[in-house]
């Protein structure tokens, strides 16, 4: 087997990676030299750590976009399960594991809710999650009544923070982010669920005819956004250790996700996921915020260079892949 | 099927016996207060071919949907091998070894040619984390498609594949299921002559290994050339079943229609006047043609017979200023109209009818007046740039009577008229325009016997009345029916001219396949 | 969300005045409390804790007046929000609208229309424009905070430190005004820091714990930040948490004690000014009634039972010097 | 799937009619329109007869408008652009960014109020340009656009509004935020005629005809000779003229500019466009439904936080009854293939049995 080819392969299969990789690298040496404390170990952990609350949500969001659906709640749901864990452990000291089950049983049902509408219903998913937004939201309220989480127990701040072992210089969000997108992956590419949710996103129609419950394709995959994107919350609460009624909408972490996974190669028509993808791209928005402020570059154009990025690298990749597909005709 | 009973079942059908008999026993299906089937009979056995014929409408596609599972009758039962069988969904049918080819395989545009084959039907392997097996799929698939003699690469994205090799791939699918029942839901319509040569190939073989076809076509020659048994629907009622020795031709369509029909015979009467029309000299537009030259008088109607991909379309599409020209001038009269846009040849009295009416043609959701007035909504009455409701309305209604629209309202979506009905919708909208050149492409595509001939004679009252016409059909009848002069084109080029007597159906297909030499290239093409 | 964000620009003028006792214009001491009044408290957003301290103050200062309370606002800090809430008093006819403005400037006209239709309007913590309400309760006086900021850091940091502000938007008006202050006070008092960058956090923990880290990450020479933002003091502090700074950068800011505790105790604020919003809530309430029985001139002096004597001038009423939380002390405070 | 043969209905009814070239709609409101009509009264009557204060008379009716007239001009601009299968999700950016420059030109620059309003009008034109030309030229999806768009317009409000934004505008130009003529409130004076403007525009004009066109099959309208470009540059320049519009009325409402203001407007008016019927996919819908989606909202907000219900619950409200309404609309359907058609069509005929799949 040449190298070569192997090389020529892996670049037309992975080129969107490869690029937001070499993109991504390639900002950090320039960013390097001229501020030699960009690169500096510390600043690098954090710029990774800075992604994976958005990563996790994104990749939610993923396989919501690949399915051709969309989904706005999951900036209520992150806030909404990072209230009721974090309330319920600054209040009664949830433990951890019952606190992820919490998370991830909301985010389910939830998330299976928008599902629900869209596929018995049939109303178009950006209707459905645009008013599921606002329900959602409204349960944080319920919930808390006002009140905000401003103390962690410390195993969950170990969570958010800490590391499994200490010859391991990963933190353990970051390695819970891999575990995620491995699972995501194999979910993804190597499960009759996966393929069948691109079959979906691909003509749903004609998934029907090859005999795939596309109903309830259609409510795993929202149920799975949700799961994720409140299990980000979880995370979320550890990482920060505080949560307020307007974490995850206050940031608009649902646009967030939703750009994150188009810069990753995803088509907003669906059809294809981009899972790893979507994780550089979250880390390349990360990397590029922390560098205006290395530039010096005042904080009010921050989202000005989010949203030149977001039209640059849809943009590339738009381009690339026409190209690409003009030569297959060929 | 639930969805947890569908993520636990073991995969493709199980299939496997050989020679099967398929039976549809006095099928009646009902849509609400509509009878669509009433007491059909249709058995398919091993080794044959079974064709449904009928008009459109007269319930074959209906009959086929119950036959794969994807409607359930009214009344009536199915049969495989003498056991009764209740089919709830498609992949139940599958299960049984029953498969239906769409005439248009509904695409999977982003995912490659094996995975699309597999759809559904995903292989997994591993005793305690199933996960899709990859290596299976890609090897099964390029074994199925090896025994076809296709060759598609497995990897291709599923968007590069033209209509004919999509076809093939889901006739492949059949294969890879093990089904042993394959019913082809009309393919030929959408297919060249050459296409459904190989396709008929490998239908014959297939029926040669014991499995059990069926097939819908209108088509009469095609009929008669691959049937064994035939079965031929009117109204939802089957009005006659035999082998098909038991026919000809003009049995099998007064049958289908109901009524004897003149055979189809060439106009008797020419409009042609010595005024030009439009004039193209040496049009190119790369990859698609090259180097087209033709002239058109007024009343004359020019036929340009051809593959389908041969560039015909793009021919027309490139005069009415939907491509760009590489080269080459197109003037009409003695204006130069080289690259001018539609909207403004539609002023100067061009009009295009192009082939695909959901895509193209029409809108579908919205009303019968809104589509005809919609090629040139100038010519409704305006007062303050609003448009005169009244205006549109006389507009709309002398166009529906003109043509003979059958309608319950003008208001009537178009989703509510039957395919035919459609043809003449999109019809009306641009010959209502009064155009002096016209250029019709595929006219009579997915419409019933009766309606083709409305339309001809529409087309011939159109050239009596001084219009320029040209014609763009795969079907050589059509084009010795309705022709002054036919041009054959190949590859992109004009590779023969036919005028008068010289145009007969034998002599069109001889020559828009480009003599022998060529015949050999595009079967390797078809198969590329 | 945007937590002590605006005041109103000439507050910062008008209300420099301290608590005082003059005695020159005394009040009646004794509240008419016969009528029952319904009085509404709308903060800039629900769902903030110091604007539930606030409210639990009010709450048992209410029923102690004869007072129907409630306690509404928008779920998001959008003034258009709060427009809408107070479009619904004016309609279901309340006696006083007590409320802290998302931004001076656009509220004004619908409190201008409730105080037409004889509607009592008392501003507290941000302040709305002055012809839009009737009294003004500052929360402390802008100076006051200003010095009490630099000196919580200034102590730990010494005088000649590079300091970073992290503020939640550009355009606060109240945290404006306090790092125009602290600016000031810095200027005469330590001549030798400097103040090396200002960045946002949008009152939003996320964002100011990113912001946070960037500063830090950034400036490496940075000893202390000051945070004048409930959501910039604490992603401040988790910033300096996250990475090992303890003990060598500090932290202040404006933020309720509940959600500093932890930071306190781990010595990464030493020290936080900020005042008993709880009394404050109850001071509003006095005031408020005080208001609906005209029994206040708009430069007055009163005694609120309990809460001590207040000094009204120009229609301000200054609440109290600053309340710096420290080790010692934060465990008396919960709110 | 959509083979004519499949739709066997159409086919047997058309065969039994003769040609009768007739409009079968004789009122002028379809069955939709109606339905949001009924709404709006159930609205109004309901709140005025459960929550004391709704009602004080037309002209606090009136002008209780104004608090939510502002959405409904940017739902009639962002009506046209989800006409044509797209989205505008930079309107609340725009609206901001329009009201901050045209109160740093008065400020700043000691410009005429109205001059630097209408230089507003011109920036809201200029900027939905943009976002245009970003869809047409570097073809990325509108979705995409005008998130990018909205967040750069976004930064560079900020960056105008500076520290302090400029507030206390002249009271002529307040009045156009909450004065009145007589009990006519100027907003309504404005809002009104600009309704009557779109509603011709999109059911009477050639250009509406067009702009559902394309929505409904931009293929199609290309095959007809219209310039979808063109169809798409207007819809999305009044889109943000329309916005800018809503800008100014904000600003002389609040009588301030603010960097954040339009903030609220986009998810909103996204609910009202919905709600109004048309479809998020273009082509279906009417201007008219939007126009009544905007009354029923705004009053409906109005109503419930007079009868008490906090500013969550109505949030949670609106977003119930926006999944509702669409919910009940796809199951009576136009075409009658929705579950509550079929049901219906059960109910009156117990013998018609089977449904089809699709």
């Amino acid at each position: 087997m040449g190298t070569k080819d192997d090389i020529e392969r892996v670049l037309r299969r992975r080129g969107r990676e490869v690029a937001l990789v070499g993109v991504t690298l390639a900002l950090v040496v320039v960013l390097g030299i001229l501020q030699p404390r960009f690169v500096h170990l510390e600043n690098l952990r954090f710029m990774l750590l800075g992604s994976v609350v958005l990563s996790l949500v994104a990749l939610g969001q993923t396989f919501v976009i690949a399915m051709r659906g969309i989904d706005l709640s999951v900036a209520p749901l992150l806030g909404l399960s990072a209230m009721v864990c974090g309330l319920l452990a600054q209040s009664q000291g949830l433990p951890l594991w019952i606190a992820f089950a919490l998370s991830l049983g909301i985010g389910v049902v939830l998330g299976a809710f928008n599902g629900l509408l869209v596929s018995a219903l049939s109303i178009p998913p950006i209707v459905v999650t645009l008013g599921t937004y606002s329900i959602y939201s409204g349960f944080i309220f319920i919930y808390s009544q006002g009140t905000q989480v401003f103390s962690i127990p410390a195993a969950y701040g170990h969570l958010g923070n800490g590391y499994l072992v200490p010859w391991l210089p990963i933190p353990i969000p970051v390695l819970v982010l891999l575990v995620v997108l491995a699972l995501c992956s194999f979910l993804l590419g190597y499960t009759r669920f996966g393929r069948a949710l691109l079959a979906v996103g691909n003509n749903d129609a004609a998934a029907y005819n090859a005999g795939i419950p596309v109903g309830g394709i259609r409510i795993a995959v929202y149920a799975l956004s949700g799961m994720l994107a409140s299990f980000a919350g979880l995370m979320f609460l550890c990482y920060t250790g505080s949560a307020t009624v307007t974490a995850g909408t206050g940031d608009h972490i649902e646009l967030q996700s939703i750009a994150v996974a188009l810069v990753g190669g995803t088509p907003i028509n669906g059809g294809r996921g981009n899972l790893i993808g979507t994780v550089l791209g979250s880390l390349f928005l990360s990397v590029v915020l922390t560098a205006l402020v290395f530039l010096r570059v005042p904080a009010i154009w921050y989202s000005a260079g989010e949203g030149l990025m977001i039209l640059a690298t849809v943009q590339a990749g738009l381009r690339r892949h026409r190209a690409r597909d003009a030569e297959a005709v060929a | 099927m639930s969805f947890a009973q569908w993520a636990a079942s073991p995969g493709p059908g199980v299939g496997g016996h050989e020679g099967r008999i398929y039976r549809a026993c006095n099928i009646g299906k009902r849509f609400g207060p509509v009878t669509v089937l009433r007491d059909v009979d249709a058995t398919l056995r091993a080794g044959r071919v079974l064709t449904i014929m009928g008009e459109n409408g007269a319930g074959k596609s209906t009959l086929f949907k119950i036959l794969a599972g994807q409607l359930r009758p009214t009344s009536g039962h199915i049969e495989l091998d003498g056991q009764e069988l209740s089919l709830g969904a498609p992949s139940a049918a599958h299960a049984h070894g029953i498969y239906l080819v769409p005439q248009e395989p509904m695409l999977m545009p982003e995912l490659s040619v094996a995975e699309m084959m597999f759809v559904g039907h995903m292989p997994t392997s591993g005793r305690f984390l199933k996960r899709v097996d990859w290596r299976a799929i890609r090897s099964r698939a390029r074994a199925v498609l090896d025994a076809l003699e296709l060759d598609i690469g497995i990897d291709r994205p599923a968007k590069t594949l033209s209509i004919a090799q999509l076809q093939l791939v889901e006739c492949a699918k059949a294969l890879l299921h093990e089904c042993r029942v394959i019913l082809f839901d009309e393919p030929t319509s959408p297919l060249t002559a050459h296409e459904v040569e190989t396709l008929f190939g490998i239908m014959r073989r297939l029926a040669g290994d014991g499995y059990t076809l069926s097939f819908i076509s209108h088509r009469t020659e095609e009929v008669m050339e691959i049937s064994d048994d035939i079965v031929v629907l009117r109204d939802g009622r089957m009005v006659g079943a035999a082998e098909r020795g038991a026919f000809d031709r003009a049995s099998l369509l007064s049958l289908m229609v109901g009524r004897e029909l003149r055979t189809v015979s060439r106009r008797t009467k020419s409009h042609v006047t010595q005024e030009l029309a439009l004039s193209v000299k040496g049009l190119t537009h790369e990859p698609s043609f090259r180097d087209v030259d033709f002239s058109l008088r007024r009343g004359e109607i020019l036929g340009l017979a051809g593959l389908i991909g041969a560039g015909r379309t793009e021919i027309a599409e490139t005069i009415f200023g939907l491509r760009q020209v590489d080269r080459g001038t197109v003037k009409l009269g003695n204006t130069d109209i080289t690259g001018v846009p539609s909207h403004d040849l539609i002023r100067r009295g061009v009009a295009y009818v192009p082939e695909d009416r959901g895509r193209h043609g029409a809108v579908l959701p919205m009303t019968i007046t809104e589509n005809i007035t919609s090629s040139r909504m100038e010519r409704v009455r305006q007062t303050a740039g609003l448009m005169s409701r009244g205006h549109e309305t006389e507009i709309g209604a002398k166009a529906v009577r003109d043509f003979r629209i059958r309608c319950a309202g003008l208001d009537q979506t178009l989703l509510e008229l039957s395919g035919g009905n459609q043809q003449k919708v999109v019809f009306a909208k641009w010959i209502s325009t009064e155009p002096r050149l016209v250029i019709l492409d595929e006219p009579t595509r997915g419409v019933d016997v009766g309606a083709k001939e409305e339309i001809y004679e529409l087309i011939d009252r159109m050239a009596a009345s001084g219009t320029a016409v040209v014609v763009i059909s795969s079907e050589s009848e059509e084009l010795v029916r309705l022709c002054d002069r036919v041009l054959c084109i190949y590859e992109g080029r004009i590779v023969a001219e036919l005028a008068g007597e010289e145009i007969t159906p034998q002599s069109v297909t001889a020559s828009y396949v480009g003599g022998s030499q060529a015949r050999d290239a595009e079967f390797e093409k078809a198969g590329a | 969300m945007k937590f002590k964000k605006n005041a109103i620009t000439l507050a910062a003028c008008l209300g420099v005045a301290a608590v005082t006792a003059t005695g020159a214009l005394a009040a009646d001491q004794k509240v008419d409390t016969s009528k029952r009044i319904k009085v509404a408290m709308v903060p800039k957003l629900i769902g903030l804790s110091v604007f539930k301290a606030n409210e639990q103050g009010a709450k048992k200062e209410a029923k102690k007046l004869n007072i129907d309370f409630l306690y509404t606002g928008p779920v998001t800090a959008s003034a258009q929000g709060q427009v809408d809430v107070f479009n619904s008093l004016i309609a279901r006819k309340f006696d006083v609208i007590t409320t802290t403005a998302n931004n001076p400037t656009e509220l004004a006209p619908a409190l201008r229309r409730a105080m037409k239709k004889g509607i009592k309007v008392v501003s507290y913590d941000s302040d709305v424009a002055p012809d839009a309400r009737d009294f003004f309760i500052q929360n402390t006086s802008y100076p006051a905070f200003g010095k009490a900021l630099v000196d919580s850091v200034a102590k730990y940091t010494g005088p000649d430190a590079k300091i970073a502000i992290l503020s939640s938007t550009k355009d606060a008006t109240i945290q404006n005004a306090w790092i125009d202050a602290l600016k000031a006070y810095m200027k005469t008092a330590y001549p030798k820091m400097e103040i090396v960058t200002t960045q946002y956090g949008e009152s939003s923990p996320s964002k100011s714990l990113t912001a946070g880290l960037n500063i830090i990450q950034a400036h490496p020479d940075v000893t202390g930040i000051i945070a004048p933002d409930g959501a910039a003091e604490v992603g401040a502090a988790a910033a300096v948490q996250k990475l090992g700074k303890t003990g060598k950068i500090f932290v202040t800011g404006a933020s309720d004690p509940d959600s500093i505790r932890q930071y306190v105790k781990a010595g990464i604020i030493k020290a936080s000014p900020l005042w008993d919003e709880v009394k404050e809530g109850q001071l509003v309430m006095y005031v408020a009634r005080l208001a609906h029985n005209n029994a206040l001139k708009p430069n007055d002096h009163f005694e609120a039972p309990g809460l001590g004597s207040f000094e009204v001038k120009n229609k301000v009423i200054v609440f109290s010097k600053p309340l710096v939380f420290t080790a010692e002390n934060i465990g008396k405070y919960h709110f | 799937m959509s083979r004519p043969d499949a739709i066997p209905a159409s086919a047997v009814r058309s065969e039994a009619n003769t040609v009768k070239p007739f409009n079968r709609r004789h009122f002028p409101l379809d069955g939709w329109e109606m339905t949001l009509v009924v709404l709006l009264v159930l609205v109004l009557v309901g709140f005025s007869w459960a929550a004391p204060g709704f009602y004080d008379g037309m002209p606090d009716l009136l002008s209780m408008a104004e608090n939510f007239l502002p959405f409904g001009f940017v739902a009639l601009g962002l009506s046209l652009v989800i006409f044509t299968g797209g989205i505008d999700l930079s309107v609340s950016t725009t609206a901001s960014l329009t009201a901050v420059v045209v109160a740093q030109l008065w400020h700043g620059f000691g410009m005429n109020i109205w001059v630097a309003a209408g230089i507003g009008l011109l920036l809201g034109a200029l900027l939905g340009a943009i976002n245009v030309l970003v869809i047409i030229r570097l073809k990325i999806e509108p979705l995409i656009a005008t998130l990018a768009t909205s967040f750069i317009y976004g930064s560079i409000a900020t960056a105008v509004a500076g520290n302090a934004p400029p507030s206390g505008f002249p009271d002529a130009f307040n009045a156009l935020g909450g004065g009145a003529l007589g009990i006519l409130p100027y907003q309504l004076l404005l809002f009104v005629p600009l309704c009557l403007g779109f509603w011709l525009l999109v059911a009477r004009s050639a250009y509406g005809r067009k702009l559902v066109m394309v929505g409904y099959n931009r293929e199609v309208a290309l095959y007809s000779g219209i310039r979808v470009e063109r169809i798409l540059v207007v819809a999305y320049v009044l889109s943000g003229v329309m916005a800018a519009v809503a800008g100014l009325v904000l600003a002389a409402y609040y009588s301030a500019a603010r960097p954040d203001m339009g903030d609220p407007l986009l998810l909103a008016t996204l609910t009202m466009v919905v709600l109004g019927g048309v479809s998020i996919f273009g082509g279906e819908g009417t201007m008219l439904g939007v126009i009544l989606a905007v009354f029923i909202l705004g009053f409906l907000r109005q109503g419930m936080m007079i009868a008490g219900f906090s500013d969550m619950v109505t949030t949670m409200v609106t977003g119930a009854i926006l999944i509702t309404s669409i919910a009940v609309k796809n199951l009576f359907n136009k075409r009658g293939t929705g579950l509550g058609n079929q049901l219906w069509a059960l109910l009156r005929r117990p013998e018609a049995t089977g449904s089809e799949p699709e």
